[in-house]
């Protein structure tokens, strides 16, 4: 890992402030008490923790990446209420129909965060479940099986996470 | 914004049922899971904002509880689908298509050559 | 003793006499400690449900709410703190050592541990 | 109270189910039901620190070092 | 409005009662850690529910600690079963 | 608040083991004896106030039903100063016993077992004596399976699941008197005993008595000693026959006297005693082989014997089982520390081992033959004169129940002299199997050795030492009422 080394600073700074957002929104105060806490206590975990935070920090967060992330939101967002009333449709529907089966997805995304990402959105939207990942394939539990295609199944699933994913990422 | 709240708390416990009852009804693991992790992530998910929005100043503590439900629910579902896979669960009888064994042979492959 | 719901009883009750049972008549020694741990959950749920007193909140001085007339009896609750711990001491020492008895016996089988009679 | 009624009945379920799994993983599922469903049951008797600490040594501590108990012993009660 | 809580509080605890005959009747040990799993997202949302219900804040921090380590165990049992056997 | 030293020094000492064992390993060793023998001189220089009056401490400031308190009367700070005293010696003698790795695990779980005890004899609230009570056993559970061998593990894992059976339903009898009387300060529910339901009351009283009476191994409830007293290590065995089963017994006791007015169960109470003191003994005669086995069903026996004194309630019945108690556990704690080096150094728990070792180790064997003697009962020692007083008691009642039992006793006693005297015949005038030499003890186990048998002789020729401490303790074991005003009254 290249960044080992020069991005040390970036990533215990990464750390920290991460944990102490989250103590804030925990806290849900501004007291100075609290905030006193939760910097010391934030720094403690950061200081533990740093190493398996994150690869690289915030270094290379640039407005374009942000921007992205925030257009991501609605687009999972729609996707996640598809998901739901499609599961729910198939629930009540009185005959289930459902075609289960499991099949095989290729992604880009090279990096484990990306990945985890990727695999968690596919996991919350439409009749999809990420099964395992390897190398860069992706096994997928596939509620309503429409083709079994490897490039055609990475085109309906994955492709418009991918998309923003790719930059977020990259 | 109570209005609205009480809409969202509406369909997130209806979404919560009706995640029971997908994981009481579907046949096989792999299906009671998707039915676990969206319907029951996603009522959840609606039901905290709701709260969140009848009680504005509890908003904060609501949206991390409901970002932690979004972010471990998948990977345990992930890891429970998983797990149920290689110690041997069978897929439903009905199931279309399996292609864990060629996925489990594009795995041997490389490795082979490695060796 | 009048204060509580009644099904509390029973549920903690029943629960004490599952773990009892469970503890007294399996012969397996993880399910023996899972015996035990139900006993203890069990015991827990008696104490607070004892505590309990209908239409009162939580022993927790908030802004919001400082009026302790208003609030359930806070020592059991405290009991079942310390005793929620202990049980936890007690469960992690007992699988300690089954684990080593299985090192000696290869089994959890009380019959076949030679000498442990019960 | 209804709801206490019904998951009292449930805790009794999973604690028999505990009883009679052969399966020990299985059985501690079980077990982390039991805790589970009692630490609603705190929340619903208003000790919501109890609840708080049952479901974190009842639901996750307890049953994750029974899993490593399992895991180093044997899974089946013959 | 009491009436429409109590709708949605019994909606959750149908759902919670459906997991839970799954946990007890799931063929194998999958079936039931699926069960449990499902019963601790919807106690969740009920516990944050029923927070609003008693109108007290500091119950949802239950919820909190229940969302972080109920996951755990799931977490554990699943590891389990994928190495071991 | 001199007096919480007792309980804080011990718990502050657990914990800074490790931090010591961090710079020097063998200092971390001396910890437990300078602590304990701290807390003895605390303990003594405590003595004269509270024969006056009971010191009552309160933590935290509040009245006294509801604050944790600590009640420091005679029997209490006598029972701390036997725990101090035992404790020192036995930890004088593990730090040269103990050679199992960690070694500091080993002191702090002493440490912690001691600060159990000493709570437990001197809280005056149920609830911290549950706490307590779990202390010792949660450390007596660990140090029974110190030795990683099957035998130890085994008996652990039974005491560990027989024990926290038992402190379940201490639990839920502290639950159903909570639920009574609404507090948990013992005086304040023997306060409000009087008007509470009866059943539940028996019902509260019975599953207390139960609970405890796993730890003081009353008869239906001591499966488990035999095998964790004779499996632990010999040290850890002393402890545990010479501290943790009294302070079972005075746990029962406190609770059938004090917490409720139990005079209707005392009869009861001396029946389970005389079955548990017939067991014992009995069990302890069919032994042939394992010397430490025969030690513990021995002390099963003589617990059978102290509840037994307990059961007459009065004032000369609870001295006498004071007493009875005192003796026990100088004597049996000096018989474990003897044997543990013994089997160390002949490699074997066999009685045949044993054969001859008293002329090899005339020292050694003369301090056994002492502590065996006082056991039996033979005149100049401290055994006799407890005895004495036990059958005085017993007889003073004039009732023929009373009688009855003690010509059991009696019966009781005729077999454990012969089982005895086999061991000592064993021991001085059989021929030894293999010559060559035995070393003596070293002197760390010797010191501890020679001051508990020289105590049980001054004892024996001058009971006078400790009857006064023991009068006060009895009487304020036996006089509720006096109790619960000096402590409810104290705040």
């Amino acid at each position: 890992m290249d960044a080992q080394g020069e991005h040390r600073t970036q990533r215990y700074l990464t750390a920290f402030v991460v944990s102490f957002g989250v103590w804030l929104a925990l806290v849900g105060t501004l007291n100075w008490q609290e905030l006193l806490m939760g910097g010391v206590l934030s720094a403690i975990v950061a200081a533990l923790g740093w190493r398996y935070f994150s690869q690289v920090g915030f270094s290379r967060l640039t407005p374009k990446k942000f921007l992205y992330l925030i257009a991501y939101i609605p687009v999972f967002f729609w996707a996640m209420i598809k998901a739901n009333f499609d599961v729910a449709y198939r629930v009540i529907h009185p005959r289930m129909p459902i075609h289960p089966g499991v099949v095989l997805i290729k992604t880009d995304l090279k990096s484990d965060s990306g990945k985890l990402a990727l695999a968690n959105s596919i996991t919350l939207t439409p009749g999809t479940l990420t099964m395992d990942v390897e190398g860069d394939s992706m096994l997928i539990h596939w509620i309503n099986v429409k083709s079994t295609d490897t490039k055609e199944t990475t085109r309906m699933i994955s492709e418009k996470f991918e998309r923003f994913l790719k930059v977020i990422f990259s | 914004m109570y209005i609205f709240g009480q809409v969202l708390i509406g369909i997130g416990t209806a979404f919560l049922f009706l995640g029971g009852l997908g994981i009481f009804r579907l046949p096989d693991v792999y299906n009671r899971l998707q039915a676990g992790t969206k319907c029951t992530t996603l009522g959840a998910f609606s039901t905290i904002l709701g709260v969140g929005f009848i009680h504005p100043n509890w908003m904060l503590k609501a949206i991390v509880i409901a970002v932690f439900i979004l972010l471990t629910n998948p990977i345990s579902a992930h890891a429970l689908a998983r797990a149920s896979y290689k110690s041997g669960v069978k897929l439903w009888d009905k199931s279309v298509v399996d292609r864990c064994k060629e996925f489990e042979e594009c795995q041997e492959i490389p490795k082979e050559e490695e060796g | 003793m009048t204060t509580g719901n009644p099904m509390m009883y029973v549920g903690a009750v029943g629960l004490i006499m599952i773990g009892l049972f469970t503890v007294l008549s399996k012969r397996n020694l993880i399910k023996i400690i899972v015996g035990l741990t139900l006993l203890d959950t069990g015991v827990n749920l008696l104490l607070v449900a004892i505590g309990y007193i209908h239409n009162r909140t939580a022993p927790i001085l908030t802004q919001a709410h400082a009026d302790p007339s208003k609030m359930v009896d806070p020592v059991p609750q405290a009991l079942v703190l310390t005793a929620i711990v202990i049980g936890l001491g007690v469960t992690a020492l007992a699988l300690a050592l089954a684990i080593r008895v299985y090192g000696h016996y290869k089994t959890l089988d009380t019959r076949k541990i030679r000498g442990l009679k019960w | 109270m209804i709801y206490i009624a019904i998951l009292t009945v449930a805790m009794l379920i999973a604690g028999l189910a505990a009883y009679f799994f052969r399966d020990l993983i299985a059985a501690v599922v079980a077990c982390a039901a039991v805790s589970l469903i009692a630490s609603v049951l705190f929340y619903l008797l208003q000790a919501p620190d109890v609840a708080m600490a049952e479901a974190a040594i009842g639901a996750g501590l307890t049953t994750a070092i029974f899993v490593i108990a399992i895991r180093k012993t044997g899974r089946y009660e013959k | 409005m009491t009436a429409l809580w109590l709708l949605f509080l019994s909606l959750g605890a149908a759902g919670v009662a459906l997991c839970l005959a799954r946990a007890a009747a799931g063929p194998t040990t999958p079936d039931r850690v699926v069960g449990v799993d499902g019963t601790v997202t919807i106690s969740i949302a009920l516990m944050v529910l029923l927070s609003s219900f008693f109108d007290r804040q500091i119950y949802m921090d239950v919820a909190l600690v229940y969302a972080v380590l109920g996951f755990i165990g799931v977490l554990a049992v699943a590891r389990y079963m994928e190495r071991g056997v | 608040m001199v007096a919480t030293l007792l309980i804080a020094l011990p718990f502050l000492g657990a914990f800074l083991i490790p931090l010591v064992a961090l710079a020097s390993k063998k200092l971390s060793h001396y910890i437990p004896a300078v602590v304990m023998l701290t807390n003895l001189g605390i303990a003594l220089s405590l003595l004269p106030q509270v024969m006056n009056a009971p010191i009552v401490i309160s933590l935290s400031g509040w009245s006294a039903p509801i604050a944790i308190n600590f009640v420091v009367g005679p029997l209490g700070l006598g029972l701390a100063i036997l725990i101090s005293f035992i404790g020192f010696l036995v930890s004088v003698y593990g730090i040269s016993y103990i050679h199992e790795e960690p070694k500091e695990k080993y002191h702090m779980l002493v440490l912690t077992l001691l600060t159990g005890a000493t709570g437990m004899v001197l809280t005056g609230d149920i609830f911290n004596l549950f706490v307590f009570f779990e202390i010792l056993s949660l450390s007596s559970y660990a140090l029974t399976g110190y030795n990683r061998d099957r035998g130890g593990t085994e008996a652990a894992i039974k005491y560990l699941i027989q024990g926290s059976i038992g402190s379940s339903f201490i639990l839920i009898g502290i639950a159903l008197l909570y639920g009574m009387t609404g507090t948990l300060n013992m005086a304040d529910i023997a306060a409000h005993v009087a008007g509470a339901d009866p059943t539940l009351l028996f019902m509260a009283m019975s599953l207390l008595i139960v609970g405890f009476g796993v730890e003081a191994a009353i008869f239906p409830l001591n499966a488990w000693l035999p095998d964790a007293h004779s499996s632990a290590p010999s040290s850890v065995s002393a402890i545990l026959s010479g501290i943790a089963i009294e302070t079972g017994a005075y746990a029962v006791a406190r609770i059938v006297y004090t917490v409720f007015d139990g005079h209707g169960i005392m009869l009861v109470l001396s029946i389970l005693g005389v079955i548990t003191l017939l067991i014992g003994e009995m069990s302890a005669f069919r032994q042939k082989d394992d010397i430490k086995r025969l030690l513990a069903y021995s002390s099963v026996g003589q617990m059978g014997l102290i509840m037994l004194a307990f059961g007459i309630a009065s004032d000369a019945g609870v001295f006498a089982a004071l007493f009875q108690l005192v003796s026990h556990t100088l004597a049996k704690a000096l018989l474990f520390l003897a044997s543990g080096y013994i089997i160390y150094r002949v490699g074997s728990k066999k009685l045949s081992a044993l054969a001859g070792l008293g002329r090899k180790m005339p020292f050694t064997g003369a301090m056994i033959a002492v502590a065996v003697l006082s056991l039996v009962g033979v005149p100049p020692f401290a055994g006799f004169m407890s005895k004495f007083s036990i059958v005085r008691a017993a007889l003073a009642q004039h009732s023929a129940s009373y009688t009855g039992l003690i010509v059991l006793v009696l019966v009781a006693t005729v077999i454990e002299v012969g089982y005895f005297m086999k061991l000592l015949q064993i021991l001085f005038f059989t021929e030894a199997e293999t010559e060559g030499r035995v070393k003596e003890l070293p002197l760390s186990a010797l010191i501890p050795i020679t001051i508990l048998a020289a105590l049980i002789i001054a004892i024996g020729v001058y009971p006078h030492m400790i009857s006064t401490v023991l009068q006060h303790a009895a009487s304020g074991l036996v006089q509720r009422s006096a109790y619960i005003q000096s402590v409810l009254g104290a705040l």
